[in-house]
């Protein structure tokens, strides 16, 4: 494709603790160009690790190792906490899951988007109001003035998914990591909100990393697709071509679906092989 | 009545059967209808579905089903004799429920050993060390499993047990609310699996709530699609699989587990 | 069949407006305000029944002839059923009379009005001493977590927990006071200011910025500040502990990964977002160590020689001057319920969701 | 010592004391200690002591002069002229009549002092009397000896309200004791300003008083509950006088040359008492041996310093009749003979009741040590002061210990309550009465108490005292064990504070500074 | 695991027992109770500042057990000789008091009277507010609000009142205090009980045991209280050192132990009377009980962690 925008190499995450050091992700590689490229894995895998690493948000007792993280030529490993506080927000964001659990429950929608304007553009409140308000109502909610007053409990779910994604693309990042952002909400309100997000990766050309264990969402979604086990890349693609998958574990994984179209008796069940646990990450570099 | 007469009668009658089922929560002012006039039967030995969104009032059925909530109105036919608000011990034999979340629906503090065998002292069932023993090797999980706790234990363990615990009492039906929504689809075909084995080999009646189509599909012979606490269309999987739907929630339905469409 | 009986009961009331939802919820309120109360009454009534304290002992005194002692047991009713007394009692209290005082002669509504003011002035700036440093000792050992700051506050604050008050206060009192003569010593003023401000509050801080009275407010300030601080050095290692878990909770919570996500510093994110948050539960825990102290801290007082409600209620209890612990006791029941209410108030000004 | 710097003005008094026993501002109806010291110096009456020699006894007063009758039982009193209450009105007899009867009429507790001489509110008209504005006329019942009489009519029952200020205040018959409760109509050195429960009083000069013109203009006296607060207060020179510094605190400031301490015997006698209901307790050997089973110096010599002094006579020293006497030591071996001989050569269990005041504690817990030398287990009851009066005064006990102080200067008042019990039966409920509350009956002694009340002579009535407490001393299940010896801290600048020895209360007109 | 082999015998005895104690799968009741301990033990001993509190009260009743041991004195022996002795006099370790009695001595033989405190209040108050709440919480409707208002009476009374009443009626002495502490203690814990049912109630493990038939009872007795043990467990320790100075407060107003106990709180009340001069008589007994609070505290905080059902999950 293009020059890429990211570009990561042997990420490792660790958690210690007085026992034990869990190793979250364990050296992966790849890098991300303006497109949308899904990470799907089982649960535990290391997907939100993963996008958190690049974020520099683990804390203690987590340990966050690289041999790179180059953004858009910046090397973020190299950057001071307040250096990496203005790119956060600012030219990569992170849409979280649950809109229940990721908006401040105490204040005000307006004043949340608003603020991660604020944060990063010198502005009057009502310069910030006025584009908190375009961005409501570019993901789509009818009656952003009433939404703008409105606390996150007073919204749905699906709004409140809009909300976030309004709030992270306010500061008009040129990376936009979104960790399983449809997976609390129903069917039907999920498919407006992926609309949403491709329209506007596709206008404005910025990069797109999609977490989700949902193979057939990603297939059909993003670009490419990196599957993760265990902490490790283990295969990457196209996405059209993830039925074709070689990996055992992507191949298992996706015969264990169910289709609606095609009934059978039994459903075939992932036989894991230990040995997955030692191969060599895969680098999923474009 | 005359024995051979209660034969005869269940042969004919659904194992479970609900007539305008109406379910409220709350009182005075706050007083909410969750369930609207629902009606559909289950035949002996079937597997029905019931599809919808979240909030669409699909566990209140089932646990009003169960006994667990008490402000319903409605007729509800277990093997042709409609059931009390109240339940005796005896209904508890006929129906199990097997919960959502693997993680929520074990007690943190009780061992397996414990979770399994509180059944069997409730209702005085005697063996119990053979009997927690044989639900394990039941449910796949063997006896090496019986003192630990649920901490030790993944999700699809978990659920292994939950299921293993329905099944203490020996139930005719099964109340399935979601039983793999919270795994890995590579869990969640080991489960389903699994209910689909026991089903066979003890010849269950279930009743499986989910809210994915493609679940159901596997799984059922007869859905429902609920939507707003009202059933808006019933149908057999076939009809799903080959004719359109009638109602276009449940076209939106399907059309959206087919994955992204672009616009 | 079997449905019948509950679809009788289970028709749904229609047609009631707001105004009639918001009166119902009035009623229900007061109703539970006056079930407390007439609880709280009848256990004082029983408690002065059971003491093995002779209330007519207490006013006629150890050398009392038997007829001085008849004609006090007369005249205060004691002959009458323990019911009608009880009756009696609460028909008084709902009036607002308590009864004259048998220790201090004068009805026990002026007694309370004239030491619940100390006992109000003391408690309150206490306690905005232990919110004005507990809050930000909560939040700093919550954020370092483990580490030094966090020992350090968790030892200062159970320090003050452990050593009781009449060591801390006779301590305080000698270096601050006897040794170091920074503050003003026992008492509310210094003896020649006594009287000179009119009493409108009872509070004498307030009273003397009303009456521009400078000097006897700076004068007050030296006095209080020692006791309110030692005081509120108690509320300060509850409140710093509280803050500290529930700050702990929130930290852990997604929408704090949100604000850092948008780049906010983190001294945005935890005394804005976090902090929000946790005023909610910390209002009840605020609320509750307020009416504590504001039941009055008996030991505090006596070593200040701090006129407050404690004292008050402390010798009218072991005196069995039972109009007083009753006055006093529907007093500061009241004013718990009152603080429970207001928390609840403030609880919905401030947590959105339940408004 | 830390620098400290006279903060008082130098016409204010102010005073550290415990307080918090004032319930009420009528003279005719107090009967403590604070209280007493109030009343002393707003009120006066007829007859009473010359703060600065008090040894001299009773003297005149407001009654310039008296004659007595020659069957003894009418007192003619004289009125001081001229003599202005604070509200301007005129003292005269009529004040005086009104007060006495006022007394008798309340029939307040402490009314007894004077209803002990045949008044009642059904004679008073004619026993209490002013014939004119300068003459009071009283007539008791029958022949007293008139130091017992003159002695009562020192005390507060006496002392003289404005009647026509009270009578205003009157309500429902009440002789106005509502209202005087909290206010003062007195022609005494001091007014009135303001009494707050617990808290403090102020007191104002009256400068127009007919003795002297008081150098203090304005008495403030303090509660201050805790010794260690009242010496810091004391040593910051915050308060001129502190009047409750426990031994320890008197230790502390007696090296400070600002600082000064006063010494002054107090009525008050701490003794122990054997309850006679009691099988082994009224064994006279088991009582005599708990007398030799108390540690007399060697207290004194450690927790009571100079706040108690060995005393094993009723009557406290200074009053007519007091006895040196001192015939009991701790001497265990004694102790256990007697015990032996009683038939208690182990010892035996026993509770001791006392409350919760600091040095009755701690000389119960001397007491405890001792007792068990001897093999007399004790256990301590302790409880608030009303809580233990109650079980004393239902005769529910063991062993009491406490303090008893005279009701008024007259060694009948003591005599009265240690030796005298005319009818020891239970319904008797002769509550004033310390034997009664013992049961032990005394016939003889009950008759020499009698006896004494009545001796006109006063040297005869002086010895008789002395007979009856050594008698006292040798049976009674009362073991008598210190007299209360205040010490009074005071800033060195200050002068003239009269505590009222035994016999009286505080007097502040004659403080100077 | 892996260097097994090289360990002499007796150490492969440990092992092995702690192979028993740390297994995945055990083989009885007894090994998962044991090795439930096990790993709370050994949460314990990862976090320092908990294993301190432990092991201060660890001393705590081991001093009270070998109290007389360690004591160089009575504790109500007198020399009136030697009163008031600054600490390090001879044979005097911390001083000695108005009576002459051994500072030292009376702090060891205390420790029997405060962990008698701290053991009879842990016992009454918080299983009190267990039950209160747990039924309250449980049954909901009526019985919850009869219940909840009872506690709101005890909870607006002073508790000074309610205490001194308590023991005014009773009489004083320890016991009495202890039980007056007791019923002023108890709403806070109802409170905490009750909310946690509330969560707990609708939990699916609790709707799936309803399913199985069984009855309230069972259902608050066995599942019930074991989720809400923890937090009453933990604020029972955070609240200690409250509790051992309300005693000591009511020793202050006298209500409270009995002279010549050597209760902590009264000595310190005691010892306030010579504080000026004499600052050991009341400083040693204070520490001694700030020590003690501490070791509560600093367990209590580590039990939070330890206990936490939510922190076994991960
Ligand atoms: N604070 C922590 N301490 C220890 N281990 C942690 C911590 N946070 C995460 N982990 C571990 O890191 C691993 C990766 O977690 P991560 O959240 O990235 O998984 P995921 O792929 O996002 O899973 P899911 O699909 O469930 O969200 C997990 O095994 C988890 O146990
Ligand atoms: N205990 C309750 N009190 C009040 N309302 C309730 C309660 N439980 C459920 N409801 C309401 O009843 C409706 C139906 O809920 P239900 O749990 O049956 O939905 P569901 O179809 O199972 O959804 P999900 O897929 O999220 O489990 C919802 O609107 C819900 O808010
Ligand atoms: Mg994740
Ligand atoms: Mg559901």
């Amino acid at each position: 494709m293009n020059k890429p925008l990211l570009e990561v190499e042997d990420l490792r995450v660790r958690f210690h603790s007085k026992r034990k050091t869990v190793e979250a992700v364990r050296g992966i590689s790849f890098s991300v160009g303006r497109e949308r490229i899904g990470i799907v894995g089982e649960s535990g895998s290391g997907k939100s690790m993963t996008g958190r690493a690049i974020l520099r948000l683990i804390r203690e007792p987590g340990e966050v190792q690289a041999r790179k993280i180059l953004f858009d030529g910046i090397d973020l490993q190299s950057l001071s906490e307040k250096e990496m506080r203005a790119i956060r927000g600012h030219r990569i964001s992170l849409v979280m899951q649950d809109p229940k659990f990721s908006l401040n429950p105490v204040m005000k929608v307006g004043h949340q988007i608003g603020e991660a304007y604020r944060v990063h553009n010198r502005s009057s409140k009502a310069e910030a109001k006025k584009r908190a308000l375009e961005m409501l109502e570019a993901v789509q909610i009818r009656n952003p003035e009433r939404v703008y007053d409105s606390y996150p409990h007073e919204v749905s779910g699906g709004m409140g998914q809009r909300i976030m994604i309004a709030m992270m693309l306010i500061p008009e990042p040129d990376l936009l990591i979104a960790d399983e952002p449809t997976s609390a909400l129903d069917v039907t309100v999920q498919m407006r909100v992926l609309q949403i997000m491709d329209k506007l990766v596709r206008d404005r050309g910025m990069g797109l990393i999609f977490i989700s264990h949902d193979l057939n969402l990603v297939s059909s979604f993003c670009d490419r697709v990196i599957i993760m086990y265990g902490g490790r890349i283990v295969e990457t693609c196209k996405a059209d071509e993830l039925q074709q998958a070689k990996h055992p574990y992507t191949r298992g994984l996706l015969a264990a679906m169910p289709h609606i179209s095609s009934p059978c008796e039994r459903l075939s069940v992932l036989e894991r092989d230990p040995k997955w646990q030692e191969e060599a990450s895969v680098d999923a570099f474009i | 009545m005359h024995s051979s007469e209660i034969v005869q009668q269940q042969e004919a009658v659904a194992a479970l059967e609900i007539q305008n089922l109406d379910v409220f929560f709350g009182q005075g002012q706050d007083r909410l209808q969750a369930v609207k006039g629902v009606s559909f039967s289950v035949p002996k030995g079937g597997s029905f579905g019931l599809v919808g969104e979240s909030g669409s009032g699909k566990s209140t059925v089932l646990r009003t089903v169960s006994g667990l909530i008490s402000d319903w109105k409605g007729v509800i036919n277990i093997k042709g004799n409609a059931i009390d608000h109240r339940r005796d011990k005896a209904f508890y034999k006929t129906i199990q429920m097997v919960f959502q979340d693997p993680y929520a629906s074990l007690h943190p503090r009780h061992t397996i050993d414990r979770t399994l065998s509180e059944p069997l002292i409730l209702h005085g069932l005697k063996d119990r060390d053979a009997r927690v023993d044989q639900a394990l090797v039941d449910v796949g999980l063997g006896t090496s499993f019986r003192f630990r706790y649920p901490h030790q234990l993944s999700g699809g363990q978990r659920q292994r047990v939950a299921i293993a615990r329905s099944l203490m009492l020996e139930p005719e039906i099964l109340l399935l609310d979601e039983p793999t929504s919270a795994l890995d689809v590579s869990v969640q075909a080991e489960i389903l699996n699994l209910l689909a084995d026991l089903r066979e080999r003890k010849n269950l009646t279930y009743l499986l709530v989910t809210h994915n189509l493609a679940v159901v599909a596997h799984m059922c012979d007869d859905i429902a699609v609920m939507n707003r606490g009202e059933i808006v269309e019933v149908m057999s999987v076939e009809e799903m699989r080959n004719a359109e739907p009638e109602h276009p929630y449940t076209r939106e339905l399907l059309m959206a587990s087919e994955g992204y469409v672009p616009e | 069949m079997n449905n019948a009986a509950g679809t009788a009961t289970q028709k749904r009331r229609e047609g009631s407006s707001p105004l009639l939802k918001r009166l119902r919820g009035l009623t229900t309120v007061l109703l539970s305000i006056i079930a407390t109360l007439v609880g709280l009454l009848f256990i004082t009534f029983l408690i002065g029944r059971v003491m093995p304290i002779d209330p007519v002992l207490a006013i006629v005194g150890e050398r009392a002839s038997k007829e001085v002692y008849d004609a006090a047991y007369l005249s205060l009713g004691l002959d009458k059923p323990l019911i009608v007394q009880f009756g009696v009692f609460l028909q008084q209290v709902f009036t607002g009379d308590f009864g004259i005082s048998r220790l201090t002669a004068r009805p026990v509504s002026d007694d309370i009005i004239r030491v619940f003011p100390a006992t109000l002035e003391l408690a309150s700036v206490a306690t905005v001493f232990g919110v004005l440093f507990g809050v930000p000792m909560g939040v700093i050992a919550a954020v370092h977590q483990g580490k030094w700051q966090d020992q350090l506050i968790r030892l200062f604050g159970l320090f003050g927990y452990s050593m009781p008050i009449f060591w801390l206060g006779l301590m305080g009192l000698l270096i601050f006071y006897g040794i170091l003569g920074w503050v003003g010593g026992p008492g509310r003023l210094d003896v020649f200011y006594d009287d000179l401000v009119p009493v409108i509050t009872g509070m004498i801080l307030v009273d003397s910025l009303i009456a521009g009275e400078i000097d006897i407010f700076w004068n007050a300030v030296s006095h209080i500040i020692l006791p309110a601080s030692l005081l509120g050095y108690y509320s300060l290692a509850y409140i710093s502990r509280m803050t500290r878990s529930f700050m702990l909770e929130q930290l852990t919570q997604e929408y704090i990964i949100t604000a850092r996500v948008k780049g906010l510093s983190e001294h945005a994110v935890i005394w804005r977002h976090a902090l929000g948050n946790v005023m909610i539960p910390l209002i009840t825990v605020i609320a509750l160590s307020y009416a504590n102290l504001l039941e009055g801290s008996v030991l505090t007082e006596v070593i200040f020689a701090w006129p407050g409600l404690g004292q008050y209620l402390t010798t009218a209890l072991l005196s069995a001057d039972m109009n007083a612990v009753m006055g006093g006791t529907v007093v500061v029941g009241l004013i718990f319920i009152g603080l429970n209410l207001f928390s609840d108030f403030l609880y919905k000004v401030v947590d959105p969701r339940a408004r | 010592a830390p620098p400290s710097f006279a903060a008082t003005p130098d016409d204010i008094l102010v005073v550290a004391n415990r307080i918090d026993d004032i319930i009420s501002l009528d003279p005719q109806e107090m009967f403590e200690f604070a209280g007493t010291d109030y009343a002393n110096n707003v009120y006066d009456s007829l007859v009473s002591f010359d703060p600065k020699d008090l040894s001299k006894g009773y003297e005149p007063s407001l009654a310039e002069s008296w004659t007595i009758s020659e069957d003894g039982k009418t007192f003619t009193f004289t009125i001081r002229e001229g003599v202005k209450f604070h509200s301007g009105n005129d003292l005269t007899a009529h004040d005086a009549e009104f007060s006495l009867r006022r007394a008798v009429g309340l029939n307040k507790t402490p009314s007894f002092i004077l209803t002990q001489f045949g008044f009642t509110p059904d004679n008073m008209e004619s026993t209490i009397k002013a014939t004119d504005d300068r003459t009071l006329v009283v007539v008791t019942d029958k022949k007293y000896a008139p130091s017992f009489v003159l002695n009562c009519f020192t005390s507060a029952i006496s002392y003289i309200v404005d009647s026509k200020e009270v009578k205003s205040h009157e309500k429902d018959g009440d002789w106005g004791n509502e209202w005087l409760r909290t206010n003062s109509a007195g022609s005494g050195a001091y007014s009135l300003v303001s009494w707050k429960p617990n808290e403090s009083y102020t007191l104002n000069a009256n400068p127009d008083y007919w003795r002297a013109k008081p150098a203090m203009k304005r008495v403030i006296v303090r509660h201050i509950q805790e010794s260690a607060t009242q010496r810091l207060l004391l040593e910051k020179g915050d308060v001129d006088v502190a009047r409750n510094l426990s031994p320890e605190d008197i230790a502390g400031i007696s090296g400070n040359s600002d600082l000064a301490v006063d010494e002054d015997l107090r009525g008050r006698i701490m003794y122990i008492s054997m309850n006679q209901k009691d099988p082994i307790l009224s064994k006279p050997q088991v009582i005599e041996a708990l007398k030799y089973l108390v540690d007399y110096k060697g207290m004194e010599g450690a927790f009571l310093k100079g706040q108690w002094k060995v005393h094993q006579a009723f009557l406290p020293l200074t009053y007519m009749g007091e006895l040196k006497d001192q015939p009991f030591s701790f001497d265990v071996e004694k102790a256990k003979g007697l015990l032996s001989e009683a038939g208690y050569p182990d010892g035996f269990d026993v509770e001791i009741i006392v409350r919760d005041a600091q040095e009755r504690v701690e000389i119960a817990q001397s007491l405890q040590n001792t007792f068990a030398q001897a093999g007399i287990n004790v256990s301590l009851i302790q409880g608030t002061g009303k809580q233990i009066l109650g079980k004393y005064r239902a005769r529910d006990f063991q062993i009491y210990l406490g303090a008893w102080g005279p009701d008024y200067p007259d060694p009948h008042t003591n005599a009265d309550t240690f030796a005298s019990n005319p009818d020891n039966a239970d319904e008797a409920q002769h509550l004033g009465k310390l034997a009664w509350r013992n049961a032990w009956a005394i016939p003889e002694l009950t008759a020499m108490t009698e006896a004494a009340v009545q001796e006109t002579d006063n040297a005869k009535r002086a010895q008789m005292y002395v007979d009856i407490q050594k008698e006292h001393q040798k049976v009674s299940p009362f073991a008598e064990m210190f007299q209360k010896n205040e010490q009074t801290g005071r800033r060195a600048n200050v002068s003239g504070f009269v505590t009222g020895s035994a016999v009286t209360a505080v007097y502040y007109w004659t403080v100077t500074k | 695991m892996t260097d097994n082999t090289n360990h002499s015998p007796p150490v492969t005895v440990l092992s092995s027992l702690q192979a028993w104690l740390t297994t995945e799968t055990p083989q009885s009741r007894f090994q998962a109770k044991m090795t439930q301990l096990y790993r709370g033990w050994q949460s314990l001993r990862s976090n320092p500042l908990a294993l301190v509190g432990f092991l201060i009260l660890v001393t705590l009743i081991l001093v009270a057990i070998f109290a007389p041991l360690l004591a160089t004195h009575g504790p109500s022996e007198q020399n009136l000789a030697m009163r008031l002795a600054p600490p390090g006099s001879e044979g005097y370790l911390l001083g000695s008091d108005e009576f002459g009695r051994d500072i030292w001595s009376r702090i060891v033989f205390g420790s029997r009277i405060t962990l008698m405190i701290v053991v009879l209040v842990a016992c009454t108050a918080p299983v009190f507010g267990l039950l209160v709440g747990t039924v309250a919480g449980y049954l909901g409707g009526w019985p919850d609000m009869v219940l909840m208002r009872i506690t709101d009476i005890f909870l607006a009374f002073p508790r000074l009142v309610l205490a001194l009443a308590f023991v005014a009626a009773l009489g004083a002495g320890i016991e009495n205090a202890i039980l007056a502490i007791s019923l002023t203690a108890w709403p806070p814990y109802a409170r905490i009980a009750r909310a946690e049912t509330l969560t707990i109630r609708n939990a699916d493990y609790i709707s799936a045991i309803q399913l199985q038939g069984a009855g309230s009872l069972r259902i608050i007795t066995g599942h019930i209280w074991p989720m809400c043990m923890s937090s009453i467990i933990v604020r029972v320790t955070l609240d200690m050192a409250g509790i051992i100075l309300t005693a000591a407060g009511l020793g202050f107003l006298g209500l409270g132990a009995q002279p010549p106990m050597p209760e902590w709180g009264a000595m310190i009340s005691a010892g306030r009377k010579f504080l000026l001069d004499h600052w050991w008589v009341a400083t040693m007994p204070g520490l001694a009980i700030f020590i003690v609070s501490l070791g509560f505290n600093l367990l209590g905080d580590g039990l939070r962690d330890i206990l936490d059902p939510k922190g076994e999950q991960s």
